[in-house]
Order: C-alpha cells, then structure tokens, then sequence
C-alpha cells in the first residue's frame, strides 16, 4: 500500500515537502514505517531514530498495525510552551 | 478553553475565563520568548503546529487535570507564528477551590504540554542562524 | 511591587510589571473569595491588616524569594477592606528565566504571606454572622 | 513603665478598643507582656495564649526585652491571603 504521510517543522525543512508518499508491504507496522520512510527518503534518515509517528491524533507504538487510508504524520521532538 | 492562535493571547480574558465563586485560587502560567539562551541570543521564535493534533492533545491535558485534581476552570492557549522578544507564546490558566491543586494542576499542565503538544519552535538567533528546537536530536 | 489597596486589584498591570526579555516564565496567583468554607456560605469577607508591619513583612517576601531562586521580577499586592464573592484579595506575581523557579517561588510567596503577614480576614457568613478567621484558636 | 499595644483583628473587638495600655515593671519581656496583657485586660484572656507580639515591625519571641517607648503590636493568628 502506499501511505501518505504529514510531516512537521525539521522533517518537514529536511524533505522540502509537507508530505511524502512511502511504499509499504500490506500489513505493517509503524516500525515498518519507520525503516521505509529512511529508505525512501534518505533526507529523513538523520532524524528517523527521533522521528515521532502519530495516527490520526494519537501517538502510535512500533507495533501499532497501520491500514490503507491511515492518517499519519511523522515529526521530530516537540517543543512547545 | 482550549486554542491555538496566531494573535497576541489575551491572558485577563483567559484568566476571567476561570475565575468562579467556587474557586478561591486561580494561577496562570505565560512562557513568554525569552531573550538568552544556553548562551545564545534570541531575536525571535517562529511556532508551528499539528493543530487538529495539538487541539486534541491540549483537549486531552484538561481531561487529565479534571481527573487528577478538584479543578474548577482550565484553559489552555498557545499561540503560532512569529513571535518577538518578550512576547508570550503560552498561557495556561487554573482555578480551584483549594491553591495546592491550583499549583499542581497548572504545572502538570504545562510541563505535559511541553512533552506531548505537537508544537515546535524555531530558534532565530541574533547571529543570524535560524535552528528547529527538537529536545534529544 | 509591593502594595496594600483597598481597590479592586489591576492584575494584568502587576503581571506586567514582572514581564522582562530576560524571563520566559511568569507565574500569577489570585486568591479569590470562595462561597463555601468547611460547608458553610460566605457572603463576603473584611480584609483588616497592620498595614506599617504587613508592608515590611511583603519586602521581607520579596527578598527571601530573591535569595533563594533566580527571580526577574516580584509583584504582592493584598486588598483590604470589604470583599464580594468571587473578588481578589491577594496576588502574587513573578518572573525568571525558567519555569520551575517561577512556580516554587510563587507557590512559596503565597505559603509565606498566608503565615507571617498581619492580615486577617473576617467572614461574613449567609445566617448573618460573622467571625475573625485565627488559624489554631 | 507603661507601654501602649495596639491590637488588631479579634483581640480589638474583644478589647473594645484599637490599643489598650499595660503596666510593666522595668527590664521585662514579652512572656510578662503577654501574662500582663491577660491580667489587667481579662477580656482578651481568651486569646492570650494565640497571640503574637511583635515590636516594631517584627515579631519577638517570648525572651525579648520591652523597652520604654517601644512600638508595640499584639494580634491572634494572621489569615490573610
């Protein structure tokens, strides 16, 4: 399946795009994600150990399964306040 | 309350916003922009938000205080964009009848939006140096 | 600042007048008059002080605080007199660079008033009595 | 020597009056204050046990020595805030 998936403040900056598409095998996991996003979008890969993925408004674990159609979005530390 | 704004926040409509008879404390936090740094200048701070994420998770922080503490009114507001020296980027405002809870409350509430509220600053230094601050990268 | 009124507490000059480019955290407390104490329905309170000593007493605060954390600014100002439901009777404001100092001292500014500064307050209950409020008598 | 106290709060109600005045012998302290407070002003006995002395405008522990002339307060426990 092929995911879209939003990106904030430096993985934004470091992809030059809001949002990237990332090729994924039917029935994976946000880990999954994780190791695609690197792969497919080498600019990410110094921040994809620190990358934070969430689904929908809530943050999603490695094992969090992701579907079709998934709102995900994908940023780095927050630091609000 | 809960919102994300692109305008100076109005901290004295905030903090009527909370003020009860049944409550005999109310604090109010501001993080405003602060000039040093670990040794750096700020000239200024440009905000970002998740904002349908970053409404929820605000939404999220005042169910948890109103679990965890007998509180009368909360209202959480952080603003985005560009913000100067000075300016105050966040408001976090409580009442209780009682000022522990107030106390504890507002600062759970502040401490918790720092940790889990998708929102970022840029760094603009007066060296002319812009920087993403992502706490642990 | 450091003030005894008798009129309505401005707060949102007191909280300015603790905000600086040096601090990025501004903590406020309002103690408000609270309708129910212990089961029983306030209508109002009085407010009486030793104003010469409770002015000396909110200095000595103020320096205290100063000593012990890194404060930007401190404002305390208590009101005297008659008090609604609902109204300010104390506010305590202060800035420093980082949160937590601003929390702690204002938590300990309000704990430290409420002990050594010669106020008292006397409750104005709904039956129609009244009664010096004298912690441990 | 005679030293005027003001009072404030419930010891001014009970007293009826915003100082009263004590007789002392020379060289006493403030536990002589306090006993000649409740003797020659029974209304307040009441109350002397909570009261807090202050001279000036600090407050004095039981051992401090009165002077003639001194500025002197003496009130129940404060309750502001």
């Amino acid at each position: 399946m092929k995911l879209d998936v939003r990106l904030f403040a430096r993985a934004r900056d470091l992809a030059g795009a809001d949002r990237v598409s990332v090729q994924l095998p039917p029935a994976c996991t946000v880990a999954d994600l994780r190791t695609a996003l690197a792969a497919q979008h080498p600019q990410l890969a110094p921040l994809a150990p620190h990358l934070l993925i969430a689904i929908g408004t809530d943050y999603a674990g490695p094992e969090t399964k992701l579907s079709d159609g998934d709102d995900v979005a994908c940023f780095p530390p927050v630091s609000g306040g | 309350m809960i919102e994300l704004t692109r305008n100076p926040i109005d901290y004295t409509a905030l903090t009527e916003s909370v003020r009860s008879n049944q409550a005999g404390a109310v604090v109010l936090f501001l993080g405003t922009v602060r000039e040093m740094t670990a040794g750096r200048q700020t000239e200024a701070l440009d905000y970002d938000a998740y904002p349908e994420m970053a409404l929820a998770k605000l939404a999220e922080l005042e169910t948890e205080a109103r679990d965890r503490w007998p509180v009368t009114g909360v209202a959480l507001v952080h603003r985005l964009g560009h913000l100067d020296l000075g300016e105050i980027s966040v408001a976090v405002a409580v009442s209780s009848p009682h000022r522990p809870d107030a106390f504890e409350a507002g600062r759970h509430l502040i401490d918790r939006l720092k940790e889990i509220v998708p929102i970022w600053k840029k760094e603009n230094y007066t060296d002319g140096t812009t920087e993403w601050v992502h706490p642990g990268v």
